[in-house]
């Protein structure tokens, strides 16, 4: 009664077989493993002269937040102590990998998806340096990237509820 | 309001005729029917939009389903425009057969339908009695949604066995992406249709990942890719956002959305008489059904059970209902949802307590409470914790 | 499609941006958010308006909830505009105390929700084969209705003993009324509310009866009057209208609307490729819940048990799946409802044996058929009685 | 569980008495036993310069269909056969009462309303007399009229059918 009761084909044959290529240009994330890190390199030297060209506009000459002044875009530098205000890359991101990643996907804001890797990489070492996380003269590539350790890392555990009556 | 004045027979309306706003109804020959309803100009509800989210006036809803049109909204880089003709999505990674679908595809396959809520993991705001339930809890919303199951199309391409997550991709300009453990596969839908009719634009037309439960974010919008892993990806999504400090830790992948209820009447700016007044409002979770709702009209000394709208969905908003009668004084309402894992919504109080003060904006489903003072206006009771 | 360029970091974008209809979508940061959301300007669900009324575009739904902008039409005199701050509710008649109630009035009283479908008695249209789902079925929508249980204000009226009918009038310029017997008082609704929101002006705003599972007619809109009686009215819409030939008599008072279903994909004008089909469709009854749906591939011949959407509910359009595997010949589709109390939708021979060859235009609910042809067209079979 | 357990009030309280002037002003249905029928009269004489004037335009220039044209409203007059096309007031409608209640409710279409009793009662003369169903100088009062016999009202039969297998 209500039901269907035909046997599902083992395939449907809707859709295609994607190509390697079509799969190459949106197989874009980046795993903390470096999975997927695109060759190429960066340092913070470079990178400090395209922030002050592609970012600074929305995050702040020196990606701080400026007291009495509401930048248009969240801060990006602050210290590495995780009880310290704003939450920022230094105190709070786990994971280098993620800012490669995210800054390729999204930014600059207003020209998502225009920065060359190795811009991205540069804009990622002046980032983590500004948070001094690594040296200035750090040069950053797809097998030094991932070795990079974030100090907020050890703060992260994931969620254990599963509901019931207590609260956590 | 102005009454548009056309019909079938407008050519036999003799000029003179008095018609104007206040012209009896009973006398006066309406437009005829029309492509596409409107709604009365004496209705005006509203989304509140801000910078970078747009809320859903509860306050203004007699019931569970929200108009397409007040959807709330949350995204990173805009609403984007898609051309249905050029959508494609692609499934890839450890599968043995990678595959791309077109829109058409997607609706070929068996299709599903459920009513569920969405609702953004940073819903909740508090710090004024000029409040709201629109300014407090507006970024959920419920819809009926279509499309074909995840685990349909994850059929088709041949998942691994060593799979355990997945990347799920938006293709709007923050190319937005979620990793989702194998947990979250089973009820995952891709989806194209809302309310009936194809999703909306700000919804993640033509299509967007639908996890019933999960927050909001998970459930990716104008989704183009899928990527099948035996790892997170730890995308700054799931880790600065949408994670949050519980004491000296910080708390991530926080799947499923708290059990939580509002009272959306009596509330600000309403204004109530002495007597009998029906309490309503909405519960939801995200672990299954509601299975209670207990309202207190004495401030939280005493709490009764509230009647549910049947029938109760899983993981939907549940319209709950609670007759009473008002003296005239002070004093403070309040609701509080039970979900079937016997979950009780929390005070505030409760989730300082187990979280410390730093509580961050995510997962935040603390018990509110509206104010009835004597004069019959009802006021937001703000909260601090600080 | 015009893609509309604004967010809140407009202000940031480069003059010289690619942006147009097909700008990639991922570099294109799109519109903020707003206060209604609008269609994507790929989609155009339409109702199709005649004189006297539109119909619901039933083969673009994808689910059971109608948009409240698609929801059908029939009205007599036009659609009434209303002020709600002025609208007034009278029942009187065989009451102890006539009373007059405001719009604020009924949204006090205890409120009650639900699912259901409306359909006009005069739906289905058959003549050609360029016939859409739209086109021969399209005069039912279903909605969330929310408002006060007629009871609930029978209550407070005091209705003596001996009222069996009452009659509703509508306050539009056909001041339409229609009587009531007491078997429908129970599951009557006052209702304000459709789909969370106020009830659109085309169904009745601000308030409308609502008769589950009856004859569209009978849910006066616009209601402005209750008169509780011992006898039928005998309007115009009771005797001239809504009623039909069987054989050598005039039936009249068919409340309940009949069981029926309707395939709506694959339909005209879509077409389909040979392999799998998931034949799709709606199933509704006015006399409780759809217990099952049949679907034939060949022509009637041979019937199978198609798949119903849960929550199935009570005077509801239910969604009906069936997966078929088409090898490309010519055939017939068709769909049959079946219903709790153990009605199968007839054919229109059946029909017709039973209610001659005259059969009017209400209250008629054959099998309806489509036919594929080996080119992939769909094409609906007209069928002539006389 | 989820219940409210609140006894209801004998009376919410909400609304009012509403008066016996504001009832008479809507109270405007008539029952096939006359009950609601206003004083005043009218006659089929009268009726016809009225329907000339009034009604004409939209229903015809005798009330009857016209064969190649299509009139913008619903013919009146036929014969009193029941299987006769098309089905008008002579072989369809049960009570004479409902002509008085509609034509008052919402003729003439662009000026619903705006009809006197008087009127009504000679425009329901006239196209009762029209069909054949009374003499040409019946004089139309709230007495009289529930008093015509419809030739249709022996057909009317009430629906039955209560769902099951059986087709009817
Ligand atoms: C037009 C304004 C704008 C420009 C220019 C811009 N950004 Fe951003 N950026 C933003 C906004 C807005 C966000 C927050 C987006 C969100 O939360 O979805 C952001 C977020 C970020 C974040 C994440 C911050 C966090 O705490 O999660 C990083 C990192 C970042 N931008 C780096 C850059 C870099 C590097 C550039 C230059 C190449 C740049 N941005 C240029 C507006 C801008
Ligand atoms: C402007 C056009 C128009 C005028 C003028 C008009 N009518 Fe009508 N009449 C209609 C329409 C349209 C209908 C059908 C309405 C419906 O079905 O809801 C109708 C229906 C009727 C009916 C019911 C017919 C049936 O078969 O159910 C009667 C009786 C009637 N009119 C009488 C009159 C009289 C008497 C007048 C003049 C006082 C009049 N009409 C003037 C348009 C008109
Ligand atoms: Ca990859
Ligand atoms: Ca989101
Ligand atoms: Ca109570
Ligand atoms: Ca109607
Ligand atoms: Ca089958
Ligand atoms: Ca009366
Ligand atoms: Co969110
Ligand atoms: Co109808």
């Amino acid at each position: 009664k209500g039901q269907d009761t035909t046997k599902w084909p083992a395939t449907f044959g809707f859709g295609r077989t994607a190509t390697a290529q079509e799969i190459s240009l949106w197989d874009i994330a980046i795993r903390p493993d470096g999975k997927g890190l695109p060759s190429g390199e960066g340092d913070a030297a470079r990178g400090k002269v395209l922030y002050a060209l592609k970012c600074a506009a929305c995050h702040g000459e020196n990606g701080r937040e400026t007291p009495g002044f509401k930048l248009p875009a969240p801060a990006l530098v602050s210290d590495t102590l995780f009880k310290s205000k704003p939450k920022t890359i230094g105190n709070y991101w786990p994971y280098a990998t993620t800012l490669f990643d995210y800054m390729r996907r999204t930014m600059p804001y207003n020209l998502p998806g225009s920065l060359t890797n190795n811009e991205v990489y540069s804009l990622t070492a002046f980032l983590l340096g500004s948070n001094q996380i690594i040296k200035p003269d750090f040069i950053l590539n797809a097998q030094t990237l991932p070795r990079v350790i974030m100090p907020a890392k050890k703060l992260f555990v994931v969620d254990d509820r599963r509901g019931g009556a207590e609260v956590k | 309001a102005i009454i548009p004045v056309s019909s079938s027979f407008a050519k036999y309306i003799q000029a003179g005729v008095p018609v104007g706003p206040i012209s009896d109804p009973t006398k006066t020959v309406g437009p005829g029917p029309s492509v596409l309803g409107k709604r009365s100009p004496f209705e005006h509800p509203v989304r509140k939009p801000s910078d970078l989210s747009s809320r859903t006036p509860l306050q203004d809803l007699y019931s569970t389903i929200t108009p397409s049109d007040l959807h709330f909204e949350r995204h990173h880089a805009g609403v984007a425009t898609i051309d249905p003709g050029k959508y494609e999505l692609l499934i890839h990674g450890m599968v043995s057969r990678p595959m791309k679908f077109t829109l058409a595809d997607l609706k070929k396959f068996p299709s599903f339908t459920r009513i569920c809520f969405l609702e953004c993991a940073g819903n909740f705001r508090t710090g004024k009695e000029e409040m709201t339930p629109q300014d407090v809890l507006g970024l959920t919303s419920q819809s009926e949604w279509t499309g074909v199951m995840l685990s349909t199309l994850l059929r088709e391409v041949g998942v691994s066995e060593k799979a355990s997550w997945l990347l799920a991709e938006g293709s709007d300009a923050s190319l937005m992406t979620r990793s989702i453990p194998r947990k979250g596969w089973d009820e995952a839908i891709i989806a194209y249709g809302q309310n009936g009719e194809a999703l909306r634009p700000e919804q993640g037309y033509p299509a967007r990942l639908l996890l019933p439960g999960w927050e909001g974010n998970t459930n990716v919008k104008w989704i183009r890719r899928i990527e099948i892993s035996d790892q997170p990806f730890m995308t700054r999504e799931e880790t600065s956002r949408y994670t949050y400090p519980v004491k000296d830790k910080i708390r991530m992948f926080s799947f499923e959305m708290d059990a939580r209820s509002i009272i959306t009447y009596p509330s600000f700016p309403q204004k109530v008489d002495r007597g009998w007044i029906e309490i309503r409002g909405i519960a939801w979770t995200g672990r299954g059904k509601i299975v209670k709702v207990e309202v207190s009209t004495d401030a939280g000394k005493t709490w009764s059970s509230a009647k549910l709208q049947e029938p109760v969905l899983d993981k939907a908003h549940t319209l709950f209902r609670y007759l009473w009668q008002w003296n005239g004084e002070n004093t403070e309402i309040l609701s509080r949802a039970i979900d079937e894992t016997g979950y009780i919504q929390p005070t505030l109080r409760q989730l300082v307590d187990a979280r410390g003060t730093d509580l961050g904006g995510y997962h935040l489903n603390p018990v509110t409470s509206w104010q009835i003072r004597t004069d019959g206006s009802v006021l937001f009771k703000p909260e601090n914790w600080k």
